[in-house]
């Protein structure tokens, strides 16, 4: 049975359809997920997609962690249940305290559409699983907020656990660490700047995404497989 | 009121004759809100009363078009069942006055006008024109103006992935922001038309404040003078949310068959929509200004009927619908209300609670603006032009010209500026910003456009008609590069005061070139935008038309670029350099500071010729790159394809400087793998296209035989040769 | 001496804050009935040399017009201590 | 009744500032020199009902606490009228 993820549309989201159509290319189930709801449908994947929710007015993600559907999200993560979110939907998990730290502007003052190189450092999470530690990854940045900080010493025991799980080879934000990806302690929240959805496609430039999307497939199968 | 007073109609921009013309048709005095609709629905923006019998003139059909010009944009098949809308507008003035939101707000209005077909907005391209960088304002404009675009168009999710940016004195005190917008539709093609009788007039989006009522807030007070401008707020400030919200609400209302046709508020306020809904309609309607949703608590009614506020739209719906309409406005957070009701009469009435305060003709507002035939003569300082030098002295030393050619910010990269641009969204940009043509591939059915700007001011100001048909050929070169079929242009007519003869003639020229370069390469205009009056000081900028060209690509994977491919392959220069090419060139302005001459001299029919070739190239595989040479000539555009791959490469033979820098049209740098030579000369000559062997992809240098540079200091120069001119500046 | 300024930028009277009315519009449902105007602006910090303090409000309000803020939108209102 | 509130946020102590030190770096060419230590943060004005100034205040920090400031990065001050 192929995985069921969920992606969460807030107003001002806009990343929602190619997350879509890249998690169909790889097979998954994926259904459209309103904001508004209170309830989450049955799946092992809650995507929180890029975009402007509220249009990132008074801070990126400080409105859309209020929105109706953060209650049940958090309660898919304390159960164990797979979140990721993916640029605006990483500061909507930072915002809502799913994730450590906060993300501040990038140093340059500028917004940034480019390519970066990422090194996986933890391949062992759901998120990587299909990689191997030190593989690179060629994939996209598209943001304003991507400067990552959180305090020394959760910074420490983040590092510790392993919990920078992508780091940008060539920081292009200021990130702490240069941490491009991080991982809450239990590993099964993640959310990441790049857009793993934007590179799953030689003609557009790489398929590199499609690492870190097939990465959550697989982890749902092997739990499939565990609990049969 | 008597004639001789300081007359409310002039300070609007009407002229005593149009007062009158309003006058007569109505058969009494305009009231105030009355004179002040027609004022902004008479305006050279609203009515193209200088430029209409001109633009009568322009090829407007073709197999492949579905609406043509005269609704909010142009719609073109690009396959069966599948549709696009594609329009540019130009946001000049506003931009200048306040770069940010100036800007911003050229998104939002081009963007609504997308919408207003039901078309999906799916990619912005932006062509700009600034002043030289030496200037600390012209710094601060460029920022403010890349980051507004950046800020407004990231947000509501349209990515960007094309433009222009070029830098000459004439702009320095009238920056140019023009804005290109492609849609797809989505479900259905919709029309700006109120009809039924009955059917309710549902606003919705923001509210409506006093923003962009500028000249007319004379009306609020009693006397006219000065200060009066002063009182209101024109700027308007964008709100890329509530667009977001507005677009997806939009889409919904049409998928789900809400509305019988809606159109956007943009200059002209609501008066636009409501008069030019019912107008082509043949039906009236009623507006009730107290409905209207007010941002302002005290706001005069002629306020309200021409508030240029950001991000609203008219819907017309059929009485059972209205609640439906409601709701999916309410669940998009947007606020909706039923202001007006479309009625039998022809009439356009507004009304203050029972107060009937303006009742006009709809037609009189919409359609019979007055249509002006302008007095033009070509100008005697036009030949003084022609005959001067061209500017082609040669260089102390080719490498340094060369250097100094790359290094003008109208030709380094411009990467700085597309960077802050998201240009990836929706998963189609198979080729986006640096690219000869943005390709695009839809989101649905396996097919891509290419979609590309160009004008260039420098040709027009030498010879406005040559300059259009030059910019029309460039357009669909650079098109054809990527292996696209030129299709369709829209444009944007940037000029300076129609009421001077000179003006006045470059764009009659003008208009003639892109007609008769349209009529030959087979893309018919499907729309576009005049901004007159680009002048400060009574000093015009160069006659600027901008085209933006679509093709279509069948395959989107054949698409070719303007990097080489593989050490090795063969470098080909296919059309023919003239070494007389180099008047209003970027080498006679860079190298010799001149501007003088006659533009590069083009053939029709060798650019035809050449389009083919490219796209049979590409089609077949043989191609491996493609770039044209444009500014900066051969020169540049191979550099440009060393520099999009990093790889180095040697020219065969050494050339002088005229053959270097010359910027014939109808060329292109072209590369193959070196078995298939052969085969790509064969298909030069079926095409009748000159070709010849150039010289060889590979090594670490750019050696162009006469001269040399190492290709690291070439990308160092056209990398950081812009981000550097603007690094002095800084803004918040 | 050392003086330390505070710049407060606000958006001009009648011009639209999108910002500040989509903050209002969210409050009602985050449980906070009862507020109104909302509006957004920026709050600028800083430390600069000068004589004395009507020299140093000079200096930053130079800086407000040319930098701090965007007097065509923005007003600003600058505190020396 | 009817209360003004201010609330003013900036970024935190011994957190990096990048707006602070964009402008800083700037000041200088611009002619600006002796200018240092420069935050840029947030003022928010806004107008609330409230049974008096504590009840006022009391709500508006509760605001802040979760929705006007992120304590990650940012601390606050709130002014009552
Ligand atoms: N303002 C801009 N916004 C986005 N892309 C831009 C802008 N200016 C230039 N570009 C991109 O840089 C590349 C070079 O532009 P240009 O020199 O005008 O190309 P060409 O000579 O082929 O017409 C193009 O891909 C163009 O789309
Ligand atoms: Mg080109």
């Amino acid at each position: 049975m192929s995985a069921r993820v969920g992606v969460i549309l807030f107003p001002g989201s806009n990343c929602e359809l190619d997350c879509r159509r890249s998690f169909d290319a790889l097979g998954a189930e994926v259904e459209m997920i309103w904001h508004g709801d209170v309830a989450l449908p049955d799946v092992d994947l809650v995507v929180l997609p890029g975009g402007f929710a509220h249009g990132d007015y008074l801070r990126t993600g400080a409105l859309a962690r209020f929105s109706p559907i953060m209650d049940a999200v958090a309660a898919h993560a304390a159960g164990g249940g797979l979140v990721l979110g993916i640029c605006n939907g990483f500061q909507i998990l930072c915002e809502a305290g799913l994730l450590p730290g906060a993300l501040k502007k990038n140093v340059g003052l500028k917004f940034l559409c480019k390519w970066t190189e990422l090194r996986v450092d933890n391949a062992d999470t759901p998120f990587t699983n299909r990689a191997h530690a030190g593989r690179r990854l060629r994939i996209p940045i598209n943001h304003f907020e991507g400067n990552w900080y959180v305090d020394d010493e959760t910074l420490r025991s983040m590092k510790e656990n392993g919990q920078i799980v992508l780091r940008y080879t060539s920081n292009p934000n200021g990130s702490l660490d240069d941490a491009a990806g991080i991982s809450n302690a239990t590993f099964n929240v993640f959310g990441l700047m790049p857009h793993p959805e934007r590179a799953c496609d030689l003609l557009l430039g790489s398929e590199d995404g499609a690492l870190i999307l097939g990465s959550t497939l697989d982890h749902v199968a092997s739990d499939a497989r565990a609990a049969v | 009121m008597t004639r001789t007073d300081p007359a409310p109609y002039r300070a609007l921009g009407l002229t005593e004759e149009e007062f009158e013309a309003i006058e007569h048709r109505l058969g009494r005095e305009p009231t105030h809100t009355e004179l002040a609709m027609f004022s902004v629905m008479w305006s050279e923006h609203c009515s193209y009363k200088s430029s209409r019998v001109h633009l009568r003139n322009l090829p407007t059909d073709g197999p492949e078009i579905l609406v043509g010009p005269g609704e909010g944009a142009g719609v073109i098949e690009v396959a069966p069942g599948i549709a696009v809308a594609w329009k540019i507008e130009s946001h000049n003035h506003p931009s200048f006055v306040e770069p940010f939101n100036g800007a911003a707000t050229g998104i939002g209005g081009i963007v609504r006008d997308i919408l207003s077909m039901g078309a999906r907005p799916i990619a912005l391209l932006d062509p700009l024109r600034f002043g030289p960088l030496d200037d600390a304002r012209t710094r601060y404009i460029v920022e403010e103006v890349v980051h507004g675009i950046s800020a407004y168009g990231n947000s509501i999710g349209v990515p960007t992935v094309g433009g222009e940016a070029v830098f000459e004195e004439c702009y320095a005190e009238n920056p140019l922001v023009n804005v290109a917008c492609l849609g797809v539709i989505e479900d259905r093609l919709m029309h700006g038309r109120a009809e039924g009788p009955g059917n309710a007039g549902v606003l919705f989006g923001s509210s409506t404040g006093r923003d962009g009522i500028g000249g007319a807030s004379v009306l609020a007070s009693a006397e006219f003078d000065e200060t009066s401008l002063e009182k209101r707020p024109s700027v308007q400030v964008g709100d890329p949310f509530s667009e977001k919200l507005l677009i997806e609400a939009s889409l919904e209302l049409v998928r789900r068959g809400l509305v019988v046709g809606f159109q956007d508020l943009g200059a002209g306020g609501i008066s636009c929509p409501a008069s030019e809904m019912t107008s082509k309609a043949g039906t009236g309607m009623k507006v009730w200004l107290d409905r209207i949703h007010l941002r302002e608590a005290d706001m005069e009614p002629f306020e309200v009927m021409i508030s240029e506020s950001q991000e609203r739209m008219l819907a017309v719906v059929e009485p059972d619908d209205v609640e439906a309409v409601l709701d999916v406005c309410a669940k998009w957070g947007l606020e909706a209300r039923v202001v007006s009701e479309v009625t039998k009469s022809g009439r356009l009435e507004v009304l203050k609670g029972d107060e009937l305060i303006a009742d006009v003709p709809a037609e009189a507002l919409a359609e019979e603006g007055p249509v002006y035939e302008r007095r033009f003569e070509r100008p005697s300082w036009i030949d003084e032009l022609q005959v001067a030098t061209s500017g082609d002295d040669p260089p102390e030393d080719l490498a340094g010209a060369f250097l100094s050619v790359l290094r003008s910010p109208n030709v380094s990269s411009k990467r700085w500026i597309w960077e802050q641009y998201d240009h990836m969204l929706f998963l189609g940009t198979v080729q986006g910003p640096g690219a000869d043509a943005a390709v695009i591939r839809l989101p649905k059915g396996d097919v891509a456009v290419a979609l590309t700007t160009d004008g260039n001011g420098r040709y027009c100001y030498l010879d406005p008609y040559e300059g259009a048909r030059l910019a029309v050929a460039e357009a669909a070169r650079n098109v054809a590069c990527t292996g696209a079929r030129p299709v369709a242009i829209t444009n944007c007519l940037n000029f300076g005061n129609p009421e001077k003869s000179d003006v006045m003639w470059q764009f009659v020229e003008a208009v003639r070139g892109i007609g008769d370069a349209c009529s030959a390469l087979g893309t018919p205009v499907t729309g576009g935008n005049v901004s007159f009056y680009n002048e400060t000081k009574g000093r015009a900028i160069y006659p600027t038309p901008i085209i933006g060209m679509l093709g279509i690509l069948e395959r989107p994977s054949a698409s070719v670029g303007l990097g080489f491919r593989s050490e090795g392959d063969v470098i080909m220069t296919a059309g023919a350099t003239s070494p007389d090419d180099l008047g209003g060139s970027e080498y006679a302005k860079v190298v010799n500071g001149v501007v003088a001459g006659k533009p590069p001299g083009l053939d029709l029919d060798a650019e035809r010729a050449l389009i083919g070739f490219l796209q049979e190239g590409a089609a077949s595989g043989l191609l491996h790159s493609a770039h044209d040479p444009s500014l900066g000539g051969l020169v540049i555009a191979i550099a440009e394809s060393g520099l999009a791959s990093d790889l180095g490469f040697e020219l065969e033979a050494s050339f002088d400087h005229r053959i270097l820098f010359s910027e014939s049209p109808s060329r292109a740098v072209v590369t193959c793998a070196p078995e298939r030579e052969v085969e790509l000369e064969g298909l030069a000559e079926r095409h009748g296209v000159p070709l010849a062997r150039t010289g060889l992809v590979g090594g670490d240098r750019f050696d162009f035989g006469s001269f040399s540079v190492a290709k690291t200091e070439a990308t160092d120069v056209f990398e950081n040769a812009l981000p550097e001119r603007l690094a002095a500046s800084m803004s918040l | 001496m050392r003086y330390a300024a505070v710049v407060d930028v606000m958006p001009k009277e009648g011009i639209a804050d999108p910002q500040g009315q989509t903050i209002e519009k969210a409050l009602p449902a985050l449980g906070y009935g009862g507020v109104a105007e909302i509006r957004v602006g920026k709050r600028i910090e800083l430390q600069l040399e000068a004589a004395g303090p009507d020299e140093a409000r000079e200096r930053v309000l130079e800086m407000c017009e040319r930098l701090l803020a965007n007097p065509v939108i923005e007003v600003y209102e600058v505190t020396i201590r």
